[in-house]
């Protein structure tokens, strides 16, 4: 990519949004690796685990964004694409455990030799290679997306219809991924993993070394985001989320640019499922369920569709939100607060939090006189998206 | 031949004795060591009791064992005393007949495990074989063909002679020839009769005995194998048709579930997330209507369901509507931010669910009229299915007739397809909006009293049925009743075809890749609205 | 070569013999009309008459049923899709004005820019001088050069027709379809309009629809009158209007 | 906040901004909720893991509500080593990635002694690492699918060996079953149980052709063909049982439907192994009676100290109809085991706690009293069950004593040569063959 691309996407917020996520990225984890605990700024390890989860979620969050917020390509099977990258994580994770299983079988992982399997299934080779997994973890979801995409866009399958077939594609891969004659564990999944190149993933200077990697790929993810939005190519997809035909008859071949996008926001949705899993240290079907993808969703909704920074934001949010009201006195009513947060966004904050921050703070600087009101308004190089789809 | 003549001669005893139902008091000690058995509290003990009172040929022993089958009979393991609860709540002793006003604290109801109750069966079978109840006899004669008792043989033939009424007489001919062809002794012409009559019945049954038979002349042998391949090919045709009914079942299922969706959805253009809450909510007021009757009028419980459609309409109808108020009417022309929010509805619904009624399944009854099932030809149709059937095309020519002739669906047609030029010509728009929803939620509702017939009545009740739903309209057309009809018969019966050959799962994960496939070729479904208008 | 053929090969665009139909309507019926190189054609008829689904026709959204559609004589458009008619270089403006509403003004006119509209090329896109100097000119021409930087949704309804007329020019295209430019404009503004399709013509084939018989008098070009899916009649202004069918079914009174 | 921050950020200058950045993000994270709770030193606290929302609530909300009892009971006779127990209730949601983060959190944040929960072996396989990260105690209280013996894990449910065999045998012996239907939901547990079965009868003189193996989706819920499949399968002859190992909600439209179409226990009966009174609750029985189930416990059995428990559990609850299942009676067995090992060794180190629980007995509500083995598994006595018209089961056999479980099945080709024993060998798999710990290795 040549560097104009990159000086042009970094404005003032953008700059704030990577310089935040690069000291959360340093800083968690040198605070739990070197100031002693019970120390005040001390982040425990499972605080490093937990963060290491949302910032995941929020690069999935992205992945949505990219093509919901700035597309107008409604996914509800995105977490297959986060399942399938977090599958071939697993895969290599398994075979990594070699002899160290319960079994002891330096070649099957546990549940096959449970089930009786006598040698590996085809799919399963080169996963104990690492450059190989890592490969698989763009290519498998890159490539589903990559056919499903060029099959639906062609056919110009669009709005709520496109919104349901991704919704069938991750419920038939929810159903396969359970079959425990797919060879991927069944509804166990893959779990109980020892090691990530040579280095103990229970151990804290692993877990550090993710949660550095997960903010980095999140910086990434948030940078190739943005070149692409702030692009022309952006430009023209917002073209497409708001006026799709009329993108046509300017002659834009719009099925190549939804197909790019739903392909590139794949392979990364892919690569926040392949970080995910070493760091909860499981993956298994459920996280095909269609739920999983319309929540996914909704952190976008609740950060600020159309915004990257948003839909960052929103991930964290919510999941904080969850896992705060998970635990305590509050746990029965938890569904509730979920519920009625996601009903109160959609109705009182349309644009969602950073959305209505935006708007907030055009006014503001607005009747302030401030001369650059349309910087701020347009924190990612475009206004908010037009609600009606 | 001298001990046939024995038999026959103590069947027309057993039978008189039955039939004049004389209340002979038992003098022989031995019944009443048989009848104390049943006190022991073993399973050993209380199968020799039901043999020997079976065979004691005493007057009491018919009414002891059906009182044993329903649980009336009990004993007092102390005084080995054995009591029965008649039918109509007296208490007499088993012994003698005599009335009893009480049954001891410490006598405990005779319990049964399954091999004892088929004994019970087969003896309570020869025991009423010459029943004046025709349908006991049919119920006799069924259950001798079952367990071919040797010595029932005698019985079954004077029954047979008797027989007047037609299908009955069937039943103890194919009894006839279960013992016979089951009793080394008979000849070969005898058992090949025997052949010829069971493969004439040619149901399963008939194959599980012409199959176990065991041990037999060549001859019978042979005709018994080519009975089983006859009968085998002849049910093999017949499970066709049973997919094909299957299938319309399931098929009538999802049209129940999606139907309220095609409203919503279909016509009104809102993707309701919350639609399989609305389905839940009916069949937890078909819960609370059935809690109500149970407790108070259990002599209506027949009704129940009829009584609970309507309430489920009105209650699903009128959530709908507050939904509709309060959050989607400010979402319109914004579908996919009212999924969201209608997802968070579903959130709050089920665990509202969760916490009123408990997380765990709730019992909901089958009325008589539902539970059962009868035989055409050789499938088996179960009554609740058929009355599904029947009530969910029922609900869709209401529908129909309802959108197309009264004033509400000319409004509602009207308002979907132009809601500017419907507001001009005086029609309250919003009024139009909340009524069609609460329409959509509440024939919901109306699908979750009948889904509460087959299926769990618990909080994730909605949630397996969402998904179904929404492939069911899209398949069958958005915007489009009739779509959705043929949309839910063909998937249902494509998954009940396909079930056999690729099991359940991978049935369901075919469906799943031909609907994406299917989308592609028609990108708005099977009956799909062309021109213009479908643009705006 | 008999004189049909002539007709199909020197036009600019030609429909011969065009039905379409919707659920049993027949929106277009045995329609014919040719169009000439540089020619600005009128086009009326009262609603329903078949105009927008002709415009669809042309522009690839919808398939005719049967018929033929030539471009430039050659070309046979119904079995082209919209983004290749767009790239041939046919140009649409619709009924309702349509602009990128979140977009600002002048990014409306970049992509609408006849550039490369691949992938790689957006993707890697910098701006040139060329390009900004045509959209400099493109906003003279329409009269937004001083609302270049605000979103297209907040102009006012007038000034999105002329931004859509102004992404056409940007757009280059040989043919420009002009669905009713002047629905929703001041006398002032539909006079502009006129001018501005004036200017336009001298570059450009133009086909214009329109209601507005002042505004369509003002272009002074040769009118067809469309009804029912087929033409009623053709020829000039005074011609058609005078014409006892067209007043019957459309100016009527 | 936000706004605060992003104001700072337009306002401060980058280097301060990004200080104050630092100070906010380790502030947030790790502060609330995770600060650790100032733990009263007069409790000791236990954590209770199970789902109270989605899929799982419907088996495991029970299950929490046993444990704050047992807890309740504790306390009324004057806790443990004279404090009190305090329970810490989270809601891992029927989530498995959130089961383990729950489990971390109660470890860590609430410096729980020991954790009572998971219903599902996955969320016990999600957990797993967790506890031995973190060297704490899970009692896991569900029939399972054995296969696992690990140092920081107590198995209160049955192995297979303890539920699906003995189940078999009574079938074969007092039914004289010659023909097997092993229906299944597809997933783990049923999976192996139906191998170790398959296996068995096999051993037994059982012929391929006489078993027919059947696998659904969770929450399968059109039972027609594969009802209609099972009774063509009975009809050839021989007497036919199915073995279920169908889960959770796939039951009630299961039974339905044998019920309606007419399959009565007298002629094909149903053995379930996940099948309760809690299950029951939600259906119409009187179709099912005689079906059967195979259990260590049913809230039938008539001894004193189940019915003490009964009563006292529906007081506590305050529902006279509150039924109990196995599930719970294991989770009281585990809770008292857990208590007498902690005063034994007078604390709740874990460490401590793990090493004197093997050997500890405590009395089960059927009579007997269960022993926790060097395996972490425990004695359990087997019953079979037929369903009674009230929704409750009546027993119609058991096993003569009581049954230990085995982590390991004998059956099954990669695990016969295991064992478990954390008391001699301190190893979960051991290998009686190579004598070595880790496994089969090959």
């Amino acid at each position: 990519m040549t560097p104009h691309i990159l000086t042009r996407s970094l404005d003032r917020a953008a700059t704030a949004f990577v310089l935040i996520v690069a000291a959360v990225g340093v800083l968690i984890p040198l605070s739990n690796l070197l100031l002693p605990q019970g120390s005040m700024f001390q982040v425990p390890t499972y605080l490093v685990a937990l963060w290491g989860k949302y910032v995941c979620y929020a690069i999935l969050a992205l992945s949505i964004d990219l093509i919901w917020g700035y597309c107008g390509i409604l996914s509800l099977g995105h977490g297959a694409f986060f399942a399938l990258g977090g599958y071939a994580m697993g895969m290599y994770l398994m075979r990594q455990i070699g002899s160290r299983g319960v079994y002891g079988n330096p070649v099957l992982p546990d549940f096959m030799v449970f089930l009786n399997w006598d040698k590996l299934p085809w799919y399963w080779y080169g996963f104990d290679k690492f450059a190989f997994a890592a490969l698989m973890v763009l290519l498998v979801p890159g490539l589903l997306a990559f056919c499903f995409g060029w099959l639906a866009f062609r056919s110009r399958v669009t709005g709520v219809y496109l919104s349901i077939i991704t919704q069938a594609m991750t419920y038939a891969l929810l159903l396969a991924f359970f079959r425990n004659d797919f060879g991927f564990g069944g509804n166990n999944g893959l779990t109980d993993f020892k090691d990530i190149l040579g280095f103990n993933v229970q151990a804290e200077g692993t877990r550090a070394a993710l949660f550095l990697l997960s903010c980095l790929a999140l910086i990434i993810a948030f940078l190739i985001c943005r070149a692409i939005v702030t692009s022309k190519l952006g430009k023209v997809l917002i073209a497409v989320r708001d006026a799709e035909s009329r993108t046509r008859f300017l002659g834009y071949r719009v099925e190549s640019y939804k197909l790019f996008v739903f392909t590139l926001s794949a392979c990364m949705a892919g690569v926040a499922g392949a970080l995910y899993v070493p760091q909860v240290g499981i993956i298994n079907p459920s996280e095909f369920a269609p739920g999983n993808s319309i929540e996914a969703v909704i952190w976008v909704a609740v950060g600020g569709r159309g915004t990257l920074v948003g839909a960052a934001l929103g991930a964290v949010v919510v999941n904080y939100a969850k896992t705060f009201f998970t635990s305590g006195p509050l746990a029965p009513y938890w569904l509730f607060m979920l519920g009625a947060l996601f009903i109160l966004v959609t109705l009182l904050l349309p644009k969602g939090i950073v959305g209505t921050f935006n708007s907030w703070w055009e006014t503001t600087k607005s009747r302030n006189g401030s001369p650059d009101a349309d910087s701020a308004a347009r924190e990612d190089g475009v206004g908010a998206p037009n609600p009606a789809e | 031949m001298f001990a046939n003549c024995i038999d026959r001669f103590r069947a027309l005893c057993l039978s008189i004795l039955l039939l004049s139902c004389l209340a002979v008091p038992a003098l022989a000690s031995p019944f009443e060591d048989s009848v104390a058995k049943f006190a022991n509290d073993e399973f050993s003990d209380t199968e020799a009791a039901i043999g020997e009172v079976a065979a004691s040929g005493n007057a009491l022993a018919s009414p002891i064992i059906s009182a044993l089958q329903d649980g009336r009979l009990s004993a007092d393991p102390d005084s080995k005393k054995v009591f029965v609860t008649q039918t109509d709540g007296k208490i007499v002793d088993a012994t003698t007949g005599a009335a009893v006003d009480k049954v001891p604290d410490n006598a405990a109801a005779v319990r049964l495990n399954n091999r004892l109750r088929r004994t019970v069966e087969a003896a309570l079978g020869g025991l009423t074989l010459l029943s004046p109840d025709p349908a006991k006899r049919l119920a006799a004669a069924q259950s001798v063909f079952k367990s071919h008792e040797e010595n029932l043989l005698p019985t079954v033939e004077g029954a047979l002679a008797k027989e007047s009424v037609k299908p009955i007489k069937q039943a103890f001919a194919e009894a006839r020839a279960a013992i016979i062809l089951f009793k080394s002794d008979a000849s070969d012409s005898d058992k090949l009769d025997a052949v010829a009559v069971v493969k004439a019945r040619g149901d399963q049954e008939a194959l599980a005995l012409l199959t176990g038979l065991g041990d037999q002349p060549p001859l019978v042998a042979k005709a018994a194998a080519s009975a089983v391949s006859s009968i085998q090919s002849n049910l093999a045709m017949w499970s066709m048709v049973q997919n094909a009914w299957y299938g319309l079942s399931l098929g009538s299922v999802l049209l129940l579930a999606a139907i309220g969706l095609a409203i919503t959805f279909g016509v009104m253009g809102v993707i309701n997330m919350a639609h399989g809450e609305m389905v839940m909510l009916g069949a937890y007021t078909t819960f609370v209507v059935q809690e109500v009757i149970r407790t108070r009028y259990p002599t209506l419980f027949d009704y129940s369901l009829l009584i609970a459609v309507p309430l489920a309409f009105l209650v699903a109808g009128f959530i709908g509507v507050l939904i509709e108020r309060t959050i989607i009417r400010f979402l319109y022309g914004r579908p996919l931010e009212t999924l969201l929010a209608t997802w968070g509805l579903s959130l709050v619904l089920q665990q509202a669910v969760r916490t009123a009624f408990g997380p765990t399944n709730r019992e909901v009854g089958n009325p008589s009229w539902m539970s059962g099932a009868f035989e055409l030809g050789q499938i088996t149709i179960t009554y609740n299915r058929l009355w599904i059937l029947c009530f969910t095309l029922a609900v869709f020519a209401i529908l129909l007739a309802m959108l197309r002739y009264t004033a509400l669906g000319l409004e509602m047609r009207a308002v979907t397809q132009n809601r500017r030029m419907a507001a001009s010509m005086g029609i309250a728009t919003s009024r139009v909006d909340a009524l069609t929803f609460g329409l959509g939620s509440g024939i919901a509702g109306i699908a979750g009293v009948a889904l509460s017939q087959i299926d769990n009545v618990s909080p994730n009740l909605g949630q397996s049925y969402i998904i179904d739903s929404f492939m069911v309209v899209v398949f069958g057309g958005v915007g489009n009743l009739w779509g959705t009809l043929v949309g839910a018969f063909t998937l249902g019966i494509a998954n009940k075809f396909l079930e056999p050959v690729a099991g359940a799962v991978l049935g369901k994960i075919a469906i799943l890749v031909l609907i994406i496939l299917f989308i592609q070729k028609r990108p708005r479904g099977l009956f799909a609205l062309k021109g213009r208008a479908v643009e705006a | 070569m008999n004189v049909m053929d002539t007709r199909a090969t020197s036009a600019m665009l030609y429909l011969d013999g065009v039905h379409v139909s919707f659920d049993g309507f027949h929106a277009i019926n045995n329609l014919s009309l040719t169009l000439a190189p540089g020619e600005m054609r009128a086009i009326i008829g009262p609603n329903g008459a078949g105009k927008t689904t002709m415009m669809d026709i042309i522009t690839g959204k919808t398939k005719p049923d049967e018929g033929t559609v030539l471009f430039d004589g050659t070309v046979d458009l119904t079995r082209l899709d919209e983004t290749r008619i767009a790239e041939l270089g046919i140009g649409r403006k619709f009924q309702k004005p349509t602009v990128f509403e979140s977009q600002t003004v002048q990014d409306n006119l970049l992509l609408a820019l006849n550039v490369d509209h691949s992938v790689r090329g957006t993707l890697f896109w910098r701006g040139s001088k060329a390009e900004s100097e045509r959209i400099d000119k493109v906003l003279e021409t329409i009269r937004l050069t001083d609302a270049r930087n605000r979103l297209a949704g907040s102009l006012s309804h007038g000034q999105k027709q002329w931004l859509e007329i102004g992404m056409l020019l940007a757009q280059d295209p040989k043919v420009l379809l002009v669905d009713e430019p002047v629905a929703g404009m001041t006398d002032v503004e539909t006079h502009l309009t006129a001018e501005l399709l004036k200017e336009i013509n001298k570059n450009h084939t133009i086909m214009v629809v329109e209601h507005d018989m002042t505004f369509v008098r003002e272009l002074g070009v040769k009118v067809t009158c469309l009804h029912e899916g087929t033409v009623l009649a053709e020829g000039s202004i005074d011609q058609v209007s005078s014409n006892e069918r067209v007043v019957e079914v459309y100016l009527g009174r | 906040m936000l706004t605060q921050l992003t104001h700072g950020i337009a306002t401060m200058t980058r280097r301060r901004a990004l200080a104050a950045t630092a100070g906010l993000v380790l502030g947030l994270a790790a502060s609330s909720p995770f600060a650790p709770a100032q733990a009263a030193d007069d409790t000791i606290k236990v954590g209770i893991l199970h789902s109270l929302s989605g899929t799982m609530a419907i088996s495991e909300t029970t299950l929490k509500d046993t444990i704050l009892f047992l807890i309740d009971e504790q306390n009324k006779k004057g806790g443990v080593l004279g404090k009190k127990l305090e329970p810490v209730v989270v809601d891992p949601a029927s989530n498995w990635p959130l089961f383990a983060e729950k489990a971390r959190e109660l470890i860590t944040k609430d410096k729980v002694a020991v954790v009572f929960g998971c219903w599902t072996s996955v969320s016990r396989k999600s957990v797993l690492p967790v506890f031995k990260e973190l060297n704490n105690i899970l009692f896991y209280p569900v029939q399972y699918e054995g296969e696992e013996s690990e140092r920081n894990v107590f198995y209160t449910g049955a192995a297979p060996n303890q539920q699906a065999i003995p189940a078999v045998d009574y079938l074969m012996k007092e039914e004289k079953v010659k023909r097997w239907v092993l229906a299944g939901t597809d997933y783990v547990y049923p999976r192996t149980t139906n191998k170790i079965l398959e296996a068995y009868l096999k051993s037994k003189g059982v012929a391929q052709d006489d078993i027919m193996i059947n696998y659904t989706p969770f929450g399968h819920s059109d039972w027609q063909t594969i009802v209609a499949d099972i009774k063509k399968f009975g009809s050839a002859g021989k007497k036919t049982a199915v073995v279920s190992t169908i889960n959770g909600d796939a039951n009630v439209p299961f039974y339905k439907e044998l019920g309606n179409q007419g399959i009565k226990a007298t002629d094909i009966p149903v053995v379930a192994f996940s099948v309760g009174e809690e299950e029951l609750a939600g259906i119409d029985t009187k179709p099912l009676l005689g079906h059967l189930a195979a259990w260590n416990y049913f809230e039938s059995i008539k001894i004193p100290a189940n019915e003490k428990f009964i009563k006292e559990w529906q007081a506590y609850t305050k529902n006279p109809k509150r039924v109990t299942n196995d599930p719970m009676e294991a989770h009281y067995i585990g809770f008292n085991m857990w208590v007498k090992a902690v005063e034994k060794v007078k604390s709740t180190d874990p460490d401590k706690v793990i090493d004197a629980l093997p050997g500890i007995e405590a009395p089960n509500l059927t009579g007997g009293t269960s022993k926790m083995l060097p395996n972490h598994h425990i004695t359990k006595p087997v019953f079979i069950g037929e369903i009674k018209g009230n929704g409750q089961f009546d027993v119609v056999w058991k096993t003569p004593g009581l049954v230990a479980g085995d982590a390991w099945s004998k059956e099954l080709e990669g695990s016969k040569d295991l064992i478990g024993d954390w008391v001699g060998k301190k190893c979960g798999n051991y290998n009686t063959k190579t004598n070595k710990c880790g496994g089969q290795g090959s």
